[in-house]
């Protein structure tokens, strides 16, 4: 089908967002809500449609997915090779990735009409989203590694604005700084990555840059030859990119600003900080993976470590939060170093390739159950006004359809079969067992502590004590929620439970090449068990009101501090931006500059005053001395003849 | 398409204004002469690109030549390239937004635009002219009226801060006048025609000799660090359109000066000096970007910031590599655009609230929807982002800068994108601070938004700014010649 | 016999006419100060205008007094500046008891001017030297009750005494070398001996006295600021420019041969008279005394130019010199008109000259911006060709060291500027009315200011004349 | 005519230029310091004459320069005069020193 219509997709909410933008505010903030999720609705169902279509029609050839780039235009040339270009670029992964963005984005636009209602910034809000979802539309659409950063950019001060949408509350306003500062803080290692890549590979498209890197070709060599530090050109710039990537993914160590994104409202967590933008780490990854497996596994080990590790640390802390949504967060960046460490340990082409094609389902599957969940605690946080786990519980009579769909959700990332959770984690672990024990093991570990904090969230929301409205007043007047907000949660319940049936390595694969993913029971066994006694323990702490968990908190006190405390990384963060880098070079510049730069300047002006104040006395008014100088002078001057004749 | 209009029509404008009766009939003057201004350089630029498309590879176009002191072989001689196109077109705009936005000036409002408009007359000749002798006449005229413009309208230290940059400027132009001299005796014909010059080879002795003249001469105009001490001054006290104007146009002056001048006559000495002017430059970007986040004064940051910015046509400069070339144009203008925003957004802020004090401002954009819109813009373009013309500048110079593949301007390139993070946090702390939170002053509840003068100068910006961000092609094929010929006497000169 | 010396003298007799002119009716003593002083406007107008015609190169009394264009047009520009001076300076002369008195001594100086300019002949130049001098030394004590007058006019007399002495002393023994007094023979005969460097060098001390080049300037601060505007005016213009042009014509024609030596002193005085000059500018409070030190470093330029040994180095003297005369004498006329109505003459009174007068105002900034060299007065250009001549010899250090000066010379007059338009005071002068004849000064002053760069004629005409020095 | 020499006479004229320099220099006496220029004058004037005399004999430049310089110096001498008398008016005083108001 023709570019100009897939084009169409990105650009709907683009058109959205200005005319949201420039005149919502004024005059279509009553139905503002409604144009955005038209528009949403209209892009949901071109991108579903080319999705089809490419999957089923035209994207393959003899067997091979292609990767298809239409509508290129040169955006800025470099040199005759290195130009930014922008284009459509539709494979298999970046199929998945708009059918996910403009569903769960659909989604979420029906549950804010609900969820903003009356908000002041109505309009704004919405523009907002739509903005975002153009972004990361085009990101996901990227045919060039320069395009990809500029979307980039663009979700993370999408995000930005969005987090700071309450931006009275100065909570707000420091979390979106930290958010973007953080990001940005990454990106600079993406855009250096992409330097060197671009000059040493010559060139920014994807296609032409992956195949220059993994066939034998002269600049491969040189990237491979040139060394900076001990570690090659490629290296180098693989890492930088992936540092760009762990960034946006909030992989341990650049994960702070995630759990303080939460400030933002609920729906846009669900959609930016726990389905979409948050992967576009993993999706960069996937996007370079051929230059990564075949060129340098060494990045890719890197990549690896950091996911598991990233999963396990947020894991752990996930366990000891009293916020649901941090919770929520932290089990997103677990959940997301689950598909990292998948890619790392991943092969390519053909039962190698596991990793590759598990990562992209995981993606797919938590994207679905973790929306959900966001839009649950949601609608819990929209019922009790508070996000604390102490003023909840025993919900489940008040909020029937939120409880239900919340347990799905749980029993999907807990990877309970036969819900979505349990096959894309069942083929993550497999991967990860043919590749790597080690990370296997602390997976399959990891696995248990996500049934244990989900159910412990779950039981403490829905069961444990009684619900005691705090004040009557506020949620007298409305029952559990509009059905505006219903209606979402029950699309993506469906979804969280069936996702899992998707025969997804047909589509999605390292190589294009249909993956057949058989299914090993011994590998399936494990998880499961270890799932289901994550859950009882959860059970047994949580289902009703006792004082396990602090006993058990007690237990491990210092580990149970370490991890509320989020093993003190924010306090780390602190010291190195407030203490060394303010005090160390801010300061001291602005000192340099008001001191000695200035007072360069002042210096000499006040050296001229002085000099002059100096050699008044030369003017004396004395008529003889005068002519002593005047006598002086001659002399002086036959001196100075003397002295050049002689 | 007569090049010296660009001249007249400013020129004609200010002595109208001086007949002006009263002051609303002043207004009117300056006005009509500043739209006149942007239809001529719109005209300008039409003219411009038909005869490239008609396929005049000419370096120089519209040119005019007369003598003016024979004896001295002194002509006024006047060209445009793509560059000088460019530069150009960024005039235009800021006066007509730098004349709207001081619209409400109420003390000697006459003397006021006069100056203003005598200002962009010497920014047009400067900009023309391709003799070096009128170049360095209208790079002087503009010396005086900024002098006023501070002294007069400013606010805060303002008789010092005039002096200072009044002093600073007229050293650089003493140091370029002296290089200006060293070409003039030096290139075996005398003559100050650039053309000539370019082509005659002026002894490679010569060159090392003259050529850091001619450059700090114009790196004091361009804030190059550490000549850059009065910009942070000057930009404070001085009133807002001035300040839109020095830190738009005036700076730029001297980033033109470096390229078109220094460089482009003196291609060897750009060589020898090369790693110093980058080191320089990146040294400029970061220190200026830190200098920033200690600032608490809304002027004084962007005027930091400035300083920072303006590194990156240095270094692109310095860099010697075209697309580099083409990128420190290309920062030139978007900086240019980005900053007078900027300027304005706070000068109507100040205007509202008396003070720019940032710990004394919170939750403007709740009582300002626009001037807080107008802050964000111009704060995001500031920090490079995709979609503003910051961004599409920023990444040219260090695409540019990253083609010389010397590992040391490799490393100050780094260093330079280094400064994207530093940029972010105090932009994003000025933003938070006034823009965002609760409102802190219950004086500024009543505080009224932009008014039409205001509105139609920021769109008027905001739209170029947003159009180069998006199609930022169009630019640099404006640019390309004009770089491609400097390039060529680079290449001549060295590798 | 032949008249050719009607055309050569022609400004001599025209001036002597007018004092004699003046002289009788100072002795009819009918005529009132009116009718007085519209005859001498009258006359030096007319004296003006005959200047422009038939200006030929002619020699007379065998070779002692000569005329050329080159000459004849930088008399006609002195003739130019006693006109100016002499209408702007109509409020203090208006009601003067010794109006007369007054311009024949001033047009006396400028006739001894005339004749130092044409002379060929040591004896003729001196003749010139002292008659230029003397009526200036009784025009500084021309307000006889002033106690600073009085004084200004003993330092004026009792130093050029002392210099002229020590001139006259080089001219005898370079007498004693050539035995003769004529500029040729001079320097035909000249060989360079020891003596002969002497004498030039006492020579050369003299002529610094008489354009003030540090360190013989000392006396000429107090002067100016002791005698009346007027004759500030008149010395700091008129006189310094004589000066320069017969400087010029004296090195280049008979001490040719010794360049190498005077260039080194031309180079060296010049830096540091610009130095000094510019480093006593900065701290005066009296606009008068500030004027003079600006003019002492502006000599400092004028030596940077001479020391380049060429056309070009005499075009651009002259042309600054036309332009220092329009600029620096509109700064005077607003000096003495504000100083003849109300007796002002720091500069502190002249705070917020802007919001009072201002038409003066503006006036001053003008000549102050074209002192200062500032573009698009035509101060830049004389200043910047001044540079360029100096620049011819590729002596760099001194370039650059006159162009830092720059800095500091824009700075104190930026200070001025600062006083009138943005400092307030709240005791502003009053608003100033003046006659026609100031009017029409200022008029001549600030249309030459702007103009001069711009004509591209006159630079190339001075240029052509010079040619034929 | 019997030998004085032309370096006796130079000698003599060069001691009165000095002699009337430092009369300059450190005489407080307007007049005498008047004077004491005088005498350097009349040194010159000496010179010319023996220049004229010994050097030049066939030609009368020195002699008529002479002259010349000593109408000059009595002119020169008359303004001077007056204007000190002006100063002794304003002054009481013809002290050098004592006028000394114009300065710095």
């Amino acid at each position: 089908m023709s570019a100009s219509i897939i084009a169409l997709i990105p650009l709907v909410p683009l058109a959205s967002f200005l005319l949201l933008g420039l005149f919502g505010r004024k005059y279509l903030s009553a139905i503002s809500g409604w144009i955005g999720t038209l528009s949403l609705m209209f892009s949901a169902g071109l991108s579903l449609v080319t999705a089809y279509n490419y999957f089923f029609v035209s994207g393959k050839v003899n067997g091979v997915y292609q990767q298809i780039t239409l509508a290129k235009f040169t955006w800025l040339a470099f040199s005759p090779e290195v130009s930014i270009d922008m284009g459509l670029f539709l494979d298999p992964i970046s199929m998945m990735m708009i059918v996910i963005v403009t569903f769960i984005s659909l989604m979420v636009h029906i549950y804010s009409l609900g969820y903003m209602k009356g908000e002041e910034r109505f309009a704004t809000y919405y523009a907002f989203l739509s903005l975002f979802t153009f972004s990361m539309l085009g990101l996901v659409l990227s045919c060039n590694i320069f395009q990809i950063y500029m979307f980039w950019e663009l979700v993370g001060v999408s995000s930005y604005l969005l987090i700071s949408f309450y931006f009275d509350r100065p909570s707000a306003v420091a979390a979106s700084k930290k958010a973007f500062i953080v990001t940005r803080f990454a990106d600079l290692g993406f855009l250096i990555g992409i330097l060197i890549l671009a000059f040493g590979a010559h060139t920014l498209d994807f296609k032409t840059l992956i195949e220059k890197l993994t066939t034998a070709t002269p600049e491969l060599h040189g990237m491979i030859s040139s060394s900076f530090l001990g570690l090659s050109a490629l290296t180098w710039g693989l890492l930088l990119v992936f540092a760009g990537g762990a960034g946006k993914s909030a992989m341990f160590p650049l994960h702070i600003w995630l759990p303080d994104a939460m400030e933002g409202p609920t729906p846009v967590s669900a959609l930016i900080h726990a389905a979409t933008m948050v992967v576009a780490g993993v999706y960069l990854v996937a996007r370079l993976f051929p230059v990564f497996v075949m060129s340098c596994p060494g990045a890719l080990q890197v990549v690896a470590y950091v996911g598991i590790f990233s999963s396990l640390f947020a894991a752990v802390i996930a366990c000891t939060q009293t916020d649901i949504k941090r919770v929520l967060a932290y089990s997103t960046m677990s959940q997301i170093g689950y598909m990292m460490f998948a890619l790392g340990v991943s092969g390519y082409s053909g039962e190698g390739g596991l990793g590759f094609t598990a990562s992209m389902f995981h993606l797919f599957t938590h994207a679905m159950f973790k929306a959900l969940l966001f839009l649950g605690a949601g609608s819990v946080i929209h019922y009790v006004h508070s996000n604390e786990m102490k003023d909840m519980g025993g919900l489940r009579k008040y909020m029937p359809v939120t409880h239900i769909t919340f347990l799905i959700a749980c029993l999907a990332i807990a990877g309970v079969p036969p819900f979505s959770g349990f096959f894309s984690k069942e083929e993550i672990l497999t991967a990860a067992y043919h590749s790597n024990k080690a990370i296997y093991m602390i997976a399959l570990f990891t696995a248990g502590l996500t049934a244990f904090y989900m159910f412990r969230l779950y039981f403490s929301i829905f069961w444990n004590k009684e619900y005691h409205a705090h004040d009557e007043s506020t949620d007298a007047h409305h029952g559990e929620a509009p059905w505006t907000m219903k209606l979402p949660l029950l699309l993506l319940s469906i979804l969280a439970f069936a996702a899992g049936f998707v025969p997804f390595g047909q589509f999605v694969s390292s190589d294009g090449h249909p993956l057949a993913s058989e299914f090993h029971l011994a590998l399936a066994i494990p998880p499961v068990v270890i799932g289901l006694l994550g859950i009882i323990l959860a059970l047994v702490m949580y289902r009703g009101q006792n004082n396990l968990s602090e006993k058990v908190s007690g237990l491990f006190s210092y580990l149970y501090q370490a991890a509320y405390r989020k093993f003190y990384i924010d306090e780390i963060y602190l010291f190195i931006t407030r203490k060394v880098i303010f005090n160390l070079i801010a300061v001291p510049s602005a000192w340099v500059d008001k001191n000695l730069v200035d007072g360069a300047v002042n210096l000499s002006a006040s050296m001229t005053g002085e000099t002059s104040e100096l050699i008044k006395g030369w003017q004396s008014g004395k008529m003889q001395q005068y002519a002593i100088w005047f006598f002086a002078g001659v002399i002086g001057l036959v001196i100075m003849f003397v002295c050049m004749w002689y | 398409m007569v090049l010296s209009f660009l001249v007249f029509v400013p020129l004609v404008t200010a002595i109208v204004i001086l007949l002006c009766r009263s002051a609303g009939q002043v207004r009117l003057a300056a006005l009509t002469g500043s739209l006149l201004q942007l239809g001529l350089t719109a005209f300008l630029l039409l003219a411009y690109t038909n005869e490239r498309q008609a396929g005049n590879t000419d370096q120089m176009l519209f040119q005019y030549r007369t003598i003016w002191f024979a004896p001295l072989n002194i002509q006024y001689h006047v060209g445009v390239d793509g560059i000088s196109v460019a530069m150009i077109l960024l005039t235009a705009f800021i006066v007509l937004a730098g004349v709207l936005v001081s619209w409400k000036i109420e003390n000697l409002t006459k003397e006021f635009f006069f100056l203003l408009l005598l200002l962009s007359a010497g920014a047009y000749g400067f900009f023309i002219s391709l003799d070096l002798f009128v170049l360095f006449f209208f790079l002087e005229i503009a010396v005086i009226p900024k002098y006023l413009l501070i002294g007069i309208w400013g606010s805060g230290r303002k008789e010092y801060s005039a002096t200072k940059l009044a002093l600073m400027l007229m050293g650089g132009s003493a140091l370029v006048f002296v290089g200006i001299l060293g070409v003039y005796y030096y290139n075996g014909s005398q003559t100050f025609d650039m053309l000539e010059l370019s082509k005659s080879h002026i002894p490679v002795a010569i060159q090392h000799f003259f050529f850091p003249f001619l450059f700090l001469g114009f790196g004091v105009f361009g804030a190059l660090f550490p000549f850059h001490t009065w910009v942070p001054d000057g930009h404070s006290s001085a009133p807002t359109s001035a300040s839109m104007f020095l830190a738009g146009i005036s700076m730029k002056l001297g980033g033109y000066g470096c390229l078109r001048v220094a460089t482009y006559l003196m291609p060897e000495g750009a060589h020898e000096y090369q790693s110093i002017i980058i080191l320089l430059a990146a040294i400029a970007i970061l220190y200026g970007a830190f200098a920033t986040m200690m600032q608490t004064d809304l002027k004084y940051i962007n005027a930091y910031s400035s300083v920072s910015h303006c590194g990156f046509v240095l270094l692109g400069i310095g860099m010697l590599t075209q697309t580099a070339i083409i990128g420190a144009v290309m920062q030139m203008v978007s900086h240019g655009l980005m900053t007078a925003l900027f300027f304005a957004a706070i000068g109507m802020l100040y205007e509202r609230t008396h003070t720019r004090a940032i710990e004394k401002m919170g939750g403007i954009l709740k009582l300002t929807p626009f001037i807080g819109t107008v802050f964000f813009i111009a704060g995001l373009c500031s920090l490079g982002l995709p979609g503003f013309s910051g961004f599409a500048a920023e990444m040219t110079v260090f695409m540019g800068a990253w083609q010389n593949t010397e590992i040391w301007y490799r490393i100050a390139t780094i260093a330079a994108c280094a400064s994207i993070v530093v940029t972010a946090v105090y932009i994003l702390r000025a933003l938070g601070k006034v823009m965002m939170g609760p409102v802190l002053d219950e004086q500024h509840a009543d505080i009224t938004d932009a008014g039409w003068n205001e509105k139609f100068a920021t769109v008027l910006l905001i739209v170029a700014i947003v159009f180069i961000g998006i199609a930022p092609i169009f630019l640099q094929h404006l640019i390309t010649p004009g770089a491609e010929a400097i390039m060529q006497n680079v290449s001549r000169a060295g590798f | 016999m032949d008249l050719s010396f009607l055309i050569a003298m022609k400004f001599e007799m025209m001036i002597t006419l007018i004092i004699f002119v003046l002289l009788f009716l100072k002795i009819d003593g009918r005529a009132s100060n009116q009718t007085t002083i519209r005859v001498a406007y009258g006359m030096l107008v007319l004296n003006l205008v005959l200047g422009f015609a038939g200006n030929v190169y002619v020699e007379i009394f065998n070779g002692m007094f000569r005329s050329t264009p080159l000459l004849a047009f930088e008399k006609n520009m002195l003739n130019l500046a006693t006109l100016i001076i002499a209408l702007s300076s109509y409020e203090w002369l208006r009601n003067h008891k010794h109006l007369a008195e007054f311009f024949m001594l001033l047009l006396s100086s400028l006739l001894g001017m005339f004749f130092m300019m044409s002379s060929c002949n040591m004896l003729m130049f001196y003749l010139g030297l002292e008659l230029s001098t003397i009526p200036l030394a009784a025009l500084c004590n021309f307000d006889l009750h002033k106690k600073i007058s009085s004084e200004a006019a003993m330092k004026m007399i009792l130093s050029s005494a002392f210099s002229s002495a020590i001139l006259l002393f080089g001219v005898s023994l370079l007498y004693g070398c050539t035995g003769t007094f004529d500029f040729k023979m001079i320097s035909a005969l000249l060989t360079g001996s020891t003596l002969q460097d002497l004498a030039f060098i006492l020579i050369f001390s003299g002529f610094a006295f008489k354009l003030s080049v540090v360190p013989f300037h000392l006396w000429t601060a107090d002067v100016y600021e002791g005698s009346p505007i007027a004759v500030t005016a008149f010395l700091s213009v008129v006189s310094k420019a004589a000066m320069s042009f017969v400087f010029i014509s004296v090195l280049y024609t008979v001490f040719g041969k010794l360049g190498s030596i005077w260039y080194a002193m031309l180079a060296v005085s010049a830096v540091i008279t610009m130095i000094i000059g510019n480093l006593f500018a900065l701290r005066q409070s009296n606009l008068k005394r500030f004027f003079a030190f600006s003019s002492i470093a502006q000599v400092g330029y004028l030596l940077i130019s001479i020391s380049s040994v060429s056309i070009l180095g005499v075009a651009s003297v002259v042309y600054f010199i036309l332009i220092y005369i329009f600029s620096n004498l509109a700064a005077f006329g607003v000096i003495s008109v504000i100083s003849s109505l109300t007796g002002k003459e720091s500069i502190e009174d002249y705070k917020g000259l802007y919001a009072s007068n201002p038409k003066l105002a503006l006036i001053m900034a003008i000549s102050l911006f074209s002192l200062a060299g500032i573009p698009p007065t035509a101060g830049f250009f004389g200043k910047l060709f001044l540079l360029t001549a100096g620049a011819s010899v590729h002596n760099w250090t001194l370039i650059i060291i006159a162009s830092l000066n720059l800095i500091i010379s824009l700075y104190y007059y930026l200070r001025i500027v600062r006083v009138m338009f943005i400092d307030e005071t709240n005791e502003p002068l009053v608003k100033l009315n003046f006659s026609i004849n100031e009017t029409v000064a200022f008029l001549i002053c600030v249309l030459g200011v702007l103009s001069v760069g711009f004509l591209r004629g006159v630079y190339e005409l001075i240029f052509g004349l010079s040619s034929g020095l | 005519m019997i030998g004085v020499p032309l370096t006796h006479i130079l000698f003599l004229s060069t001691a009165l230029f000095f002699i009337g320099v430092f009369g300059f220099l450190t005489r407080r006496n307007m007049i005498t310091m008047l004077m004491s220029a005088e005498l350097m004058l009349n040194s010159v004037n000496i010179n010319f004459i023996a220049f004229n005399k010994y050097l030049f004999g066939h030609q009368l430049d020195g002699v008529f320069f002479t002259l010349f310089l000593i109408a000059i110096a009595a002119a020169e001498a008359a303004v001077a005069i007056a204007i000190i008398i002006n100063i002794y008016r304003n002054y009481q005083s013809i002290d050098i020193d004592d006028a000394d108001t114009l300065k710095f």
